[in-house]
């Protein structure tokens, strides 16, 4: 008999990473992004950063409300994105924004949404559902969406996406069991940005890591460094390709660091020291990533300067197209909220739109 | 065929797998066992372990997982094995599957049925008897269907699995098999948001859905033999239901008495007695009454026949209702 | 002192917990962070973090750990963010909160105050305006309270943590900074299930509840000058509520306007307006009116500020019920 | 770089046995229990058999409602009582009620909930929470009082007890999320019986085992032959011990089968066959300790039957105890709603009360 029976945890999950912090070269990977793809991930990054930097500054202006900030994260974001093909769906929160526009999801959607307004449609043929602000709540959809495309005998993968916070939801729980007991076509993509507002990573779960919460669902799980945008990618990248051929789902976890507030109504120094940040400051993405480019001679000049123009120019014109209407009215809450609505539906929607005529607020904003 | 009201169930479920490939049924103990009431005996024999299927034991990720199905095209009906456990599944109904299509702009629907057995007399353990309708009808977004006898379990269940919205489709377990009566084969439907005008009468309307319709029948029946006539409508569907059919019967009678074994406040008795003030105030002879579970939760099985409304709770009201 | 909203909910907790040991605060973010509106501001400073921690991020939990905390005799203050996520925790809350004493025959209760902040105009993501009051109102077992004013916020609190059963305590987001005043230091209790006369009126009463109680003064005061006497009733506690000084004022005035911000479909208004016309029939000179939200979820913060009643929407329906 | 960055689950979690199928001796543990209490076991054990027997038949003879079997399960149930103390908590469910017994509380407690009636109190002393119809709910409250009893520095330890198909519910793992995060004294306990009514536990989870799902809380997992009595004992009392000198919480598995059918309502051979269910049926966990108990010279001649005859009493006594008493009325109900009832309650109940007695049904059953 050992001389005890219970079994403490010793489940071992090593740092994946392709690029160190300097950007020298750690390794390779058959499932790395090629050169246009690394070029891609660098012109992404540098656009997260740029929409970070402008969401701000209109929620400061209080052109949108309140918004999650992503510095930090645009190595997860962005690796993450480029791995999916176009119709693979992804199923995120608020915390995804860079994913979702670098997906396909046009920048005037979120906009509209910060806005207090009806996101726009997704583009035809990209794969998503709409940003979830309900923590954890989104990843049984993606366990469910994935099972359709599998019945479907599409090969779609879907993407579940929630921080290290969400993961110790109920709702987390049930969407990566069901994952793993139907073996749907799915990747649970966790950013641990190692808070959640103001709760620690360490404070959340007992856990060592988050990866090897997969194990308890049956799938595998890997544990990444979410600030080298070269090894997500090439993690991401093999789990959707290994759910794409019907091996079931994974879980993936990206260690990286929210550098920013949680979101503009946060204030991050009542619960970390401004050292704390400046630590991680230090290992920023883009710069990492510009590194390796340069020491492997991928980089252009002036390549980021381009980038960041071409960022400006995009989220100038979203702005404008966006703040061009303000979308809503209470004809489209009515209208929205059913899709098949009775007559009794329609009578009350008539009743309640002429008391608000009578008291001359339609309209008014 | 002649059909209980749970095998009306069944064969709309089998009428409705067989005409669309997109309608999945899915559910704990749903597939061999064929669920615990056997509403879907034999269905996974018939249609295979991808069209009727056995989840894990999580009700939030069953209607989660049939939030997913839905917003991928596909037509999921969700069991939750007892109306209870509904309770569980709010989050994923009201704030998911409510308002998928208000948050994509009308891109996406979840269209989807969750079915689940409702309500009390059955001796069932700790909460599998509790009415849960009204937190629903409270959430618009979502339907609330609640049908009463054979015919209309099936049409109604048709019909809903053929709408674009999310329906919770609640099915009184105390009549599953009380029932049996002729219903036609194949495919018919009864339409979302009309009540039905169960039985005719002058002098007081009686508003019930699900086992309680059947009850205000009897209670009709009795209440005859003293030379009161009661109307009773079923409103079929809960939410949003036909509040022209009640108020014109209530401006026909001048009198009502709304019926339902959910707990009284904040219930659906309440919303259909605050529209008839308001809407036919004028025509009222006396203030509506309503016959209800207690302001308590579904008690010990020892005292649920007296917290049920029977025929004679109703009686009484109405009574009650025509001294005034 | 001189407190908002925010800061009398805050010192009720510093009270509660410096006068009973068994008084625990717990939650997202209550600790290090003091709350995201600041309402555990320096608690955990203060009481250390035994007495004062942050959860995981898991609400079904946060409500469940209550109830264990509660079994074993202790007094937690549960924290959900957001009044919207109390969805998540319908279960916890509705199957097992409210039925610890029935289920135990009375030998144990869950002593326990659930606090969140609820409400729209306050420009806030998805989920985080909704006014989920009436599902709790149909979950007899557990008090549901609603403060106004600073005065009643910390004597209501202080009240929901001395009382044996558990009580979910809806805190008014829109009104939290705008409302200053004097509050007494130390410890005192607004009684729950006792409802206030917040303006005395000739005409028609008001029945309204939260934030909307300041709306409803507002609308009373334009009103004023049209030569229209509202009374205000605030209710306080929403469940079980005070429904003697609702019906002693509709006696007086004859007619009744209810007012909340949640959609009104079996709403709180349903309820009232129900009880009114049962047992207030004869005084009504014309039917309850409702003002509240639609039937259709919380909207897009666009439209939020024609769904939420104004001192505009309420006018009307007082004209309406005074047109009559 | 490694052929896969994906890693598998691979926690090896052996079975923990003492005693052989066939009674043989396998191992001894410091933690295993000793005469006296081998005897309680065995004891227990018999007790749950007739009580099992008992409770179907009262079922079927429509004095009680349906009732879940426990067959085959008293090694789990009655190895699990024995190694608590009394004062500690026990947070189980319907398939925990030779636990329950067992642990201190009275059996017409129970008897009363399956009547339909008021559970009686729990006896002075004795640690438990009501017995659970859902699922799952209960974790979280094992959480809670097991952090109560921290808090208040008092040394109980809680157990939190649950089925195979319970570990899906969002409750379990919030419940022992929660437990790991905050380092409390419990224990979770599943009976792993194969059946989650008619769903295996093959497809409740795509996890090798239930006791890995430790892990992913940061605790230790354990996984033990729940046949075996003397290993369920000592498996738990380990457990228990470190949970008391607040070394926090552990997950204990305990691989069993149940027998008979789900509930007096249910009929097994829709979804198994009865050939699975003979090759369980031989491997009895009261013949197992009889057997070792005979081999190790600690059965005395006669003992299962005057366990037998004392158990029937004992359920004959508490039955009659129990019928003697309806103990429900519409005024308990309303009583037992509020413990702190306000004007308009009373007011209510009393109307309710006059009108029930004007239709004549007070009183009626
Ligand atoms: C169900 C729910 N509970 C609480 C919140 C409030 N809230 C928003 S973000 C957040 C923290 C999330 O942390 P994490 O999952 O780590 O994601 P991160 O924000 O760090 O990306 C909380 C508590 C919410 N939106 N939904
Ligand atoms: C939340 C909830 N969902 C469903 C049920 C119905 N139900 C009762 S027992 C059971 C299966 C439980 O399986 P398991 O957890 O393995 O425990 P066992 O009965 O096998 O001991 C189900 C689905 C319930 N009581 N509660
Ligand atoms: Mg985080
Ligand atoms: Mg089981």
């Amino acid at each position: 008999m050992p001389e005890s029976f219970l079994r403490p945890p010793k489940a071992e999950f090593p740092l994946v990473r392709l690029v160190g912090e300097d950007g020298t070269r750690l390794g390779h990977s058959p499932t790395e992004p090629d050169a246009e793809t690394q070029t891609q991930l660098f012109r992404w990054m540098v656009f997260g950063r740029v929409f970070d930097q402008r969401m701000i500054s209109l929620q400061r202006q209080g052109r949108i409300g309140t918004i999650g900030t992503i510095r930090g994260q645009e190595a997860s974001a962005a690796g993450l994105a480029l791995a999916m093909r176009r119709t693979d769906w992804l199923v995120g929160s608020y915390r995804e924004l860079l994913a979702y526009v670098a997906h396909g999801v046009a920048i005037e959607n979120v906009l509209n949404l910060y806005r207090g307004g009806v996101p726009g449609p997704f583009p035809e043929g990209v794969g998503a559902m709409p940003v979830q602000i309900v923590i954890g709540t989104q990843l049984p959809h993606a366990a469910g969406a994935a099972l359709a495309a599998k019945l479907r005998g599409s090969d779609d993968v879907v993407v579940g996406c929630c921080g290290d916070g969400a993961t110790s939801e109920g709702d987390f729980h049930e969407g990566l069991n069901f994952a793993g007991a139907h073996k749907v076509p799915a990747v649970f993509f966790v950013q641990n940005n190692g808070w959640a507002i103001s709760v620690p990573r360490g404070r959340q779960t007992a856990s060592e890591t988050i990866a090897e919460k997969a194990w308890g669902y049956g799938m595998p799980g890997v544990l990444v460094d979410g600030n080298d945008a070269l090894a997500v990618y090439a993690v991401a990248k093999e789990a959707i390709d290994r759910a794409r051929a019907g091996e079931g789902p994974a879980l993936i976890e990206a260690l990286t660091y929210r550098v920013g507030p949680h979101t503009t109504s946060d204030d991050p120094r009542r619960y970390r020291s401004d050292d704390e940040v400046a630590q991680h400051e230090k290992d920023d993405p883009i710069v990492r990533l510009r590194l390796l480019m340069e020491k492997e001679g991928a980089y252009e000049e002036g390549m980021q300067e381009r980038f960041e123009e071409e960022a400006r120019a995009a989220m100038s014109l979203a702005i404008e197209r966006a703040e061009a209407v303000a979308n809503v009215t209470p004809e489209t809450i009515f209208d929205l909220t059913w899709a098949a609505p009775t007559p009794s539906v329609l009578r009350d929607r008539q009743r309640t739109l002429e008391d608000l005529k009578e008291i001359g607020e339609v309209g008014k904003e | 065929m002649k059909a209980n009201i749970v095998e009306a169930i069944q064969d709309a479920m089998r009428v409705a797998l067989a005409r669309d490939k997109e309608v999945v049924v899915l559910g704990e103990d749903v597939g061999r066992n064929g669920g615990v009431f056997r509403a879907t005996d034999g269905l996974q024999a018939e249609f295979g372990e991808d069209r009727v299927f056995d989840t894990p034991l999580a009700e939030s990720s069953i209607v989660g997982v049939g939030v997913g199905l839905a917003a991928y095209g596909m037509h999921p009906i969700c069991e939750i094995q007892f109306g209870g456990f509904l309770y569980i599944t709010m989050n994923q109904i009201a704030s998911q599957a409510a308002r998928l299509r208000m948050r994509t702009g009308g891109q996406m629907r979840a269209g989807m049925v969750i079915r689940a057995p409702y309500g009390g007399n059955v001796r069932t353990p700790d909460l599998h008897s509790d009415s849960l309708e009204a937190l629903l009808a409270h959430t618009p977004g979502v339907k609330v269907v609640m049908p009463s006898t054979p015919y209309n379990a099936k049409g109604l269940l048709l019909a809903a699995v053929d709408d674009p919205d999310p329906v919770v489709f609640l099915e009184p377990m105390r009549i599953y098999r009380g029932l049996r009566a002729e219903i036609p084969d194949g495919h018919y439907e009864v339409a979302l948001g009309e009540a039905r005008i169960a039985r005719e009468g002058q002098d007081v309307t009686l508003v019930a859905y699900g086992a309680e319709v059947q009850t205000s029948l009897e209670a009709a029946e009795q209440l005859s033999a003293e030379g009161i006539s009661c109307e009773v409508v079923d409103l079929q569907t809960v939410s949003p239901y036909d509040r022209e059919t009640v108020l014109a019967s209530v401006e026909k009678t001048g009198r009502a008495v709304v019926v339902h074994e959910a707990v009284r406040q904040a219930g659906m008795g309440a919303e259909i007695a605050a529209v008839i003030q308001e809407q036919a105030f004028y025509s009222l002879a006396a203030p509506v009454q309503r016959v209800t579970g207690w302001n308590t939760p579904f008690p010990f099985v020892q005292a649920e026949h007296l917290y049920v409304p029977g025929a004679a709770h109703i009686a009484q009201s109405v009574r009650r209702a025509l001294q005034d």
